[in-house]
């Protein structure tokens, strides 16, 4: 058994708290991903578990090691920095083989995990290369067959494509995802793409300001936020929210003309402010009505449209194929009640 | 007994002629004793004065060169030179060093054994004294007329270089004894006179006169003394005061004994008797020096009738033997100078400046010389300042 | 790229600046090419006040073999070496391990002893002078190259420590902690991956250190004498005492003292530089 | 990061495991520590203590008091030392913009630049006692060339180390050569390091020549003036060499500087007066100590921000 | 007339030639964008529009005006750089006045168009802090404004938003879109993100290796690429391709298992080979079929497929909604003959 298990995990950087009792459960082979926005302290957890930032209080394990005071080096882990950290002056090789090197294993064994590491990632041609003659998705790799030499019972990566230009980003992610498939290994992934997160994730944990948000699987994330932040965050683009009113039961929206919401969930008082979310892909939109079109983003397949309706409040909506709405246009948009989600306006708790 | 072991000489003959008598005198005494190695270590002799305070006290040798009378007064009273009465007391020495013992005795003991020393005086340019159709001056009136017709032909009458100040204590010392007199001098290097007292500025004022013709070359306190040469050399300068150590670099840069000699300098004020500079280097053995039978052994070679007659010749360091038996090299400005100082010297015999006065009154007074050589008028203020220190100091 | 690269300027402003620079030189190295006649000029040039002229024959053979066979230069020479290489040796290892515990790690009081090494390091010296010379004495290193490196080295490692340690700062800490994550022991990390990656800065301090001792005076004549153990500054003002105005001599030993920093800096001057933008002007 | 939670089994081996982190600096930082404390910190505490006493280096010292500051509060030789360092302190820092000016001229690419470039640092490489001599010898009241050249465009002679008004200033300018290409390299690395970005905008911006320079690479170049001007003030409260090279103090102290006088004071011909050598440092340190301290201020600044 | 054109535009650095005889014509007020992969010369292209390149031949109009040997500072042009180049010593009010206080203009007017710049770019609250206390698109609207503020005939953008994190990048791209709208001054853009090149541009320039590969509006350029680097460079994810081969006038596709693609192109001799162009939303897949579904990447409204087809190729197919496909099912693909592209297997060209 070597999942991860937080407890009740708090760090102070002197008076300043950025980790707040963290309870958290990562089973053996699962891929969990911390989401958040910068600051949120993703990182900072994640150094907690690797050994590279003291544990203020709280306990962590692994399997069933209690770590919180062991040593970086003696925790089994193997860490992918966003930086790739690849020591400049030794070969690709050497790097990999490093760890090993180090904890004083024999060089025939090295040689075999090495080149064993190299062709899961396609390495073999570059061994022989310092770093610097590598291309950024070359050495990301290498970090991360650095990683796997040693293989650790426990990978963790701190927003290990954040270097790379898109395209490869998108490739890199892919890759992670196929190499978790192959070592099972458990692993912590670190980033504040939620793409990444959705697509990667087993687990996913939002963050905020060094609180958890949420712990669910992705599509269930996606489908049932528990709150505001975690719907805003999760999904591309963002949820559109905008402000409604408890009205006989129903819930009342200014921003679309005064139109009620029909709804299951249990709602605040009659005259409670809710706040209203829908999707952009939910919405579809009409000539003629209150809004405007204020901007039209084409995209080949879709297109972004982003309206301003008619109390001000902006709203994205995605289309696909080719609408002859033009900029400028007065528009009406329409959605299925049931797509609605509905979080109360002073907590941002999801109303269920 | 034969010596044995090491004998370590910290020398300060740097200079290249007396440099080769240290060597060879290190050298023959070496031979001499096939038992004993003899290590010579030549230090620059500006630099020994400041360093011989470290290496006696931390990294001593066993013979060491250093001055005679005050100037070996501090390291005395700290107990770091060896006492060598008992040399003294041996015959060789005592009948044939007794002129010098005065000044190698303090507190009663003597401290060390002289090994030369040289007389002061005016080097000058026979030639041009001839081309001029000067004489030797025997008074203040002739010196100073024979400088102002040297000056009326386009030269300086002395070259000096006072960059290294003691030069200075040279011209303040003849200026000072031909003024005042040789117990004068005592007097004021032991603090018992004022320095403003108005025969010390009767002293500056004849200074001043010489300073006023313009007799000294220009920018002297630019120079060391052997950067003042080729003014002589040159015939820019007629004339040197200077010890007999000069000779030889001024013979060696081609001037020929036609084009040299010497005179002592000349009398000012009638009343005082004359006396002279000669300063007297010595060899002292360090207390904590190794091999002390060793070092006696050599001073007592370096003061021999013959060892002395051989470095003190005209090609070896050309200066005066200590020794009485020894025979002062044939050279003309050795005799006259020995002559000069045996016969000519009634009021007494001064070591230099610098070592009557105790270290930092001289140092002090010969950067005031130096002041007043380039500002005459700030004499008022220069002689302030000596009197202030001459109270803290004594 | 500032000034405006001159390669972007007209052909005839290139020209004019290719040309102006080596005149440039030649006014700046001006007294330098003036030593440089100066030892290779028979002596009469001097006496015949010939200073400044071409000189009239050549004599460099004779000059500089009157310094290295009719002096103690070589000794002088030699002794600098020994001072000087041990003292740079010195001084950079200290400073590694310094400068990597203050870069590297956090605890109370690494400001405190990182602002005293610097403050050591701006002392003026003079305030040294006299108990150290005392220590020295008291020690028996007197007059010795070992007393002369010993301080070196010790007062030269706050310079040292100063930067190697903003160097070390500079360098990415994640590759430290990459190395932690690893399993390697502190030492080796040391070992291993910090101390390859200082070599140009190690280059550059050690081409610095090196020029300072080589020329370091002041503490030549506070702590050493005569030609067992001094270094070659003071031997050349001793040379010079000796040969004053004999300046072709003087010329030419001031040239031999002066090579080997020349020579040091040249061979290493690619990593100086790189070592030099790293480490002090970060 | 010192201090963690007491471990609960305290087996010697383990305890060294778990404080490894903590004793890794303590080991590196030992002998170090040790070798500065002893040869600089420890000596420090000594000149001051040393400046309450009389000594000449060879007997007992005396315990005086302040005598030795009393004293220096009407010693001549003393003041005129301050005026000069001073001078030195101002003058010196010269260096910086002809460092600067240099490095700008040589900032450019063409063939052999970088031999040019090493080529201007020569100065800065050569001993301070080859520079002194040189400079003593260009200065040459007969046959300097600097009276050669005033010769020449029909100009008396001066006597640049012989005159007491201008003796400090020459052998500044001295001093002057190597510091400059001192500066030169720093801030040569300094260009380096100018982001070329910034150069482009304020380029577009219409900023050109001056202005350019004054608004754009100055700032930008801070951490290269920072550094000049830290060396710089260093050097010119320690200038020793030239002095003692060039004038030896003269003409009659004139060109004295603090360092330079203390050293005559305790260890030259006519000095060994220890303690009042010791005062003269402890002045020295004392104005020094401003400098210091002000470097250490912004380093403080800067390492505040810092990991 | 300000629009900016480029005739026979040519840059050697020495002997090496990094643009190739560009023209171009670029409108007033017009938005156009150069996009294209690392190192094709976007750069060198713009910056020989400022004036800090020099332009090797050829000639550049700024309006009327020639100005291929005019002065950066003289062609009233205002550039945004990557990396922002703000001056880090000077405070955001005086980094955006700058220019106009080395141009001379009197303090009045610069603190009127500096106030003027920072209402557009809501800048007002930040106007004392330097640069260093910004973050990233505070820095970015800096940069902006800067440009702004000099009111210059053309704004020149390089990579302006490739320091930003994804979500700041979408924010800022719609901001920069909006300024355009209100500024209304020729706008040269360059950027590698063909989504920025998409919603941005009026007109978009694709480069390769220093030669105009297409220009075009963006529609334009998805829906009728001039050759298979437009087509596969324009859209995301980008155009799968496969290979065919000509056949009985028909093109048939090995991948697909030997379907075969009805065309009104005209087609390279019978026996040819061509290549197939299909875009992932284009393609719709039920279950059972030669192609394994190799990985599912799942958005949230959208999810990627990325199928491996019989003979080895891959191809990734935009789904929605919730298919019950698992990794690893055997899958059948489907398209309509009318959205495959064909191109030529040797030029690249597109068959039309
Ligand atoms: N050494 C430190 N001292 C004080 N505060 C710190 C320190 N390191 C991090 N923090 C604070 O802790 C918080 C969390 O930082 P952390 O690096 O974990 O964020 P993050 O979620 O990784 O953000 P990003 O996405 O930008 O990497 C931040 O507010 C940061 O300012
Ligand atoms: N100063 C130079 N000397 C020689 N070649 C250069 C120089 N600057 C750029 N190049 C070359 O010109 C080509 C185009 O460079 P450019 O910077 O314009 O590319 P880019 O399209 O902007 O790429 P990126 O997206 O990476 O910024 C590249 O192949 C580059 O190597
Ligand atoms: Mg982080
Ligand atoms: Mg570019």
């Amino acid at each position: 058994m070597t999942g991860v298990t937080l407890s009740n995990a708090v760090k102070k950087y002197g008076e300043v708290q950025t980790i707040f009792d963290v309870n958290l459960d990562i089973e053996d082979g699962e891929f969990c991903v911390f989401v958040g926005p910068s600051g949120c302290g993703k990182s900072t957890l994640l150094r907690m578990v690797a050994g590279l930032e003291e544990t203020t209080s709280g306990k962590i394990h692994i399997g069933s090691r209690d770590v919180t005071n062991v040593e970086a080096a003696e925790r089994g882990v193997a860490m992918v920095f966003q930086s790739y950290a690849l020591y400049p002056h030794m070969s690709v090789e050497e790097n990999m083989g490093f760890g090993l090197k180090m904890t004083g294993h024999p060089k025939e064994e090295i040689k075999e995990k090495v080149s064993e590491a190299s062709r899961i990632l396609q390495l073999d041609a570059y061994l022989k290369r310092k770093p610097k003659a590598l291309s950024g998705g070359q050495r990301q790799r290498v970090a991360i067959g650095r990683a796997i030499v040693r293989g650790p019972d426990v990978f963790l990566f701190d927003e290990p494509l954040s270097n790379l230009d898109a395209e490869l980003r998108v490739d890199m992610r892919v890759e992670i995802a196929r190499l978790h498939k192959e070592i099972g290994a458990t692993m912590i992934y670190v980033t504040h793409d939620q793409v990444e997160a959705m697509t990667l994730a087993d687990k996913i944990v939002v963050l905020r300001a060094g609180r958890v948000e949420q712990v669910g699987k992705p599509m269930d994330l996606y489908n049932n936020p528990d709150n505001r932040f975690v719907a805003g965050f999760i999904g591309s683009p963002s949820m559109n929210f905008v402000e409604g009113k408890v009205c006989g039961g129903k819930v009342a929206v200014d921003a679309f003309g005064g139109r009620e919401i029909t709804t299951s969930v249990t709602l605040p008082p009659e005259g409670s402010k809710v706040i209203v979310g829908l999707r952009p892909q939910q919405i579809t939109v009409s000539a003629g009505g209150p809004a405007t079109l204020d901007l039209r983003e084409r995209l080949g397949a879709v297109a972004y449209d982003h309206l301003i309706c008619a109390e001000g409040s902006k709203i994205i909506v995605e289309t696909r194929g080719e609408d002859a709405l033009d900029e400028g246009a007065s528009i009406s948009l329409d959605f299925s009640d049931d797509d609605a989600f509905l979080f109360d306006a002073k907590t941002e708790m999801r109303l269920r | 007994s034969e010596l044995s072991g090491t004998l370590k000489i910290f020398s300060d003959m740097s200079n290249p002629a007396p440099r080769a008598v240290m060597e060879k005198l290190a050298s023959d005494f070496d031979a001499l004793h096939p038992d004993l190695s003899v290590e010579l270590t030549v230090i620059d002799r500006e630099a020994y004065k400041t360093q011989i305070r470290n290496f006696l006290t931390a990294n001593a040798p066993d013979v060491a060169n250093w001055y005679a009378a005050n100037r070996m007064r501090p390291y005395v009273s700290a107990g770091l030179f060896e006492d060598v009465s008992d040399l003294w007391a041996e015959p060789a020495i005592a009948d044939n060093l007794a002129s010098t013992k005065g000044a190698m005795t303090l507190d009663g003991k003597q401290w060390g054994v002289p090994y030369t020393y040289y007389q002061w005086g005016v080097y000058y340019r026979e030639d041009i004294y001839d081309e001029l159709g000067l004489e030797e001056p025997k008074d203040w009136e002739s010196f100073k007329s024979n400088c102002q017709k040297i000056l009326d032909s386009g030269r300086k009458c002395f070259t000096i270089g006072s960059k290294f100040l003691w030069t200075a204590g040279g011209w303040f010392d003849y200026l000072n004894m031909r003024t005042n007199g040789y117990d004068f001098h005592m007097a004021l290097t032991n603090g018992d006179v004022e320095w403003t007292d108005d025969r010390v500025k009767q002293t500056f004022a004849n200074w001043r006169e010489l300073i006023d013709m313009g007799a000294f070359i220009d920018n002297h306190q630019s120079y060391s003394w052997q950067e003042a040469l080729p003014f002589m050399v040159n015939g820019e300068a007629a004339a040197y005061l200077m010890g007999n150590f000069a000779v030889a670099p001024l013979r060696e840069a081609g001037l020929s004994d036609e084009q040299l000699d010497f005179y002592q300098f000349p009398v000012i004020n009638p009343d005082v008797e004359l006396a002279e500079d000669a300063p007297t280097d010595t060899f002292h053995i360090p207390s904590g020096a190794q091999n002390k039978e060793a070092a006696r052994e050599f001073l007592r070679y370096v003061v021999s009738a013959d060892v002395q007659t051989e470095i003190n010749a005209g090609p070896a360091l050309g200066q005066l033997p200590v020794n009485a038996s020894s025979s002062v090299d044939a050279d003309e400005m050795l005799n006259q100078g020995f002559e000069m100082l045996s016969s000519n010297s009634p009021g007494g015999i001064a070591q230099f400046f610098d070592r009557d006065a105790p270290a930092e009154m001289a140092s002090i007074a010969m950067e005031g010389f130096q002041e007043f050589m380039v500002f005459p008028d700030n004499l008022e203020d220069v002689l302030n300042r000596l009197e202030k220190a001459r109270q803290r100091i004594y | 790229m500032f000034p405006r690269p001159i390669e972007k300027s007209s052909p005839a402003w290139v020209a004019t600046y290719q040309a102006l620079v080596p005149m440039a030189l030649v006014l700046w190295l001006l007294p330098l090419i003036a030593v440089a006649v100066f030892s290779i000029k028979p002596d009469v040039d001097f006496t015949t006040g010939n200073y400044w002229g071409w000189p009239s024959a050549f004599k460099g053979f004779e000059n500089y073999g009157k310094v290295f066979f009719a002096s103690d230069m070589p000794r002088y020479l030699l002794n600098s070496v020994l001072i000087t290489v041990p003292t740079v040796i010195g001084a950079v290892a200290l400073s590694c391990m310094t400068g990597f515990a203050l870069g590297v790690y956090k605890f109370r009081g690494n400001l405190l002893l990182f602002f005293m090494f610097v403050a050591g390091n701006f002392v003026p010296f003079q305030i040294l002078m006299v108990p150290v010379r005392d220590l020295t004495l008291d020690m028996g290193l007197y007059n010795t190259k070992l007393g002369l490196v010993l301080f070196h080295v010790a007062f030269q490692t706050g310079f040292c420590t100063l930067f190697m340690r903003n160097f070390i700062r500079a360098l990415p800490f994640e590759l430290i902690e990459a190395a932690r994550v690893e399993g390697v022991a502190e030492w080796r990390i040391f070992w291993f991956v910090v101390l390859p990656l200082m070599k140009p800065a190690i280059a550059a301090l050690s081409v610095l250190i090196f020029t300072f001792i080589w020329n370091d005076y002041f503490w030549a004549v506070v702590l050493t004498q005569g030609a067992e153990s001094q270094p070659v500054t003071a031997g050349i003002t001793s040379f010079n005492a000796q040969y004053r105005a004999a300046y072709h001599l003087m010329s030419a030993g001031s040239i031999v003292a002066a090579l080997p920093p020349v020579a040091m800096f040249f061979l290493m001057q690619r990593h100086f530089i790189a070592g030099l933008t790293l480490g002090a002007v970060k | 990061m010192v201090d963690t939670t007491t471990p609960l089994n305290d087996g010697a081996p383990g305890w060294i495991r778990r404080n490894r982190q903590a004793l890794a600096p303590a080991l590196f930082l030992l002998p170090g520590v040790l070798f500065f404390a002893f040869y600089v910190i420890f000596p420090i505490v000594q000149s001051f203590n040393l400046s309450f006493y009389r000594w000449d280096g060879l007997g007992e010292p005396v315990y005086v008091g302040a005598e030795n500051y009393i004293e220096l509060m009407d010693d001549r030789a003393f003041e005129v030392s301050m005026w000069n360092n001073l001078k030195w302190l101002l003058m010196y820092l010269l260096a910086i913009p002809a460092g600067l000016a240099i490095a700008l001229f040589l900032n450019q690419n063409v063939v052999g630049i970088r031999l040019y470039k090493s080529l201007f640092f020569f100065p800065f490489v050569i001993s301070q006692v080859v520079v002194g001599l040189v400079f003593s010898w260009f200065y040459d009241p007969t046959f300097g060339l600097l009276n050669q050249i005033l010769g020449f465009f029909g100009f008396g002679t001066v006597n640049v180390l012989g005159d007491p008004n201008l003796v400090t200033y020459g052998i500044i300018v001295a001093g002057l050569w190597p510091q400059t290409a001192y500066c030169m390299i720093l801030y040569l690395t300094g260009l380096n390091a100018v982001d070329p970005e910034q150069v482009e905008a304020a380029r577009l911006d219409g900023a050109k020549g001056m202005k350019m320079l004054w608004y754009v690479i100055i700032p930008q170049l801070r951490p290269a003036t920072f550094i000049a001007f830290v060396v710089t003030i260093i050097g010119a409260l320690r200038s020793f060499d030239l002095i003692s090279i060039m004038t030896n103090g003269g003409p009659f102290g004139s060109s004295r500087v603090l360092s330079f006088y203390m050293f005559e004071k305790a260890l030259s011909e006519y000095g060994f007066r220890m303690g009042y050598g010791a005062a003269i440092a402890v002045v020295l340190f004392l104005i020094m100590l401003s400098f210091i301290a002000y470097f250490l201020w912004s380093m403080y600044q800067e390492e505040k921000g810092g990991r």
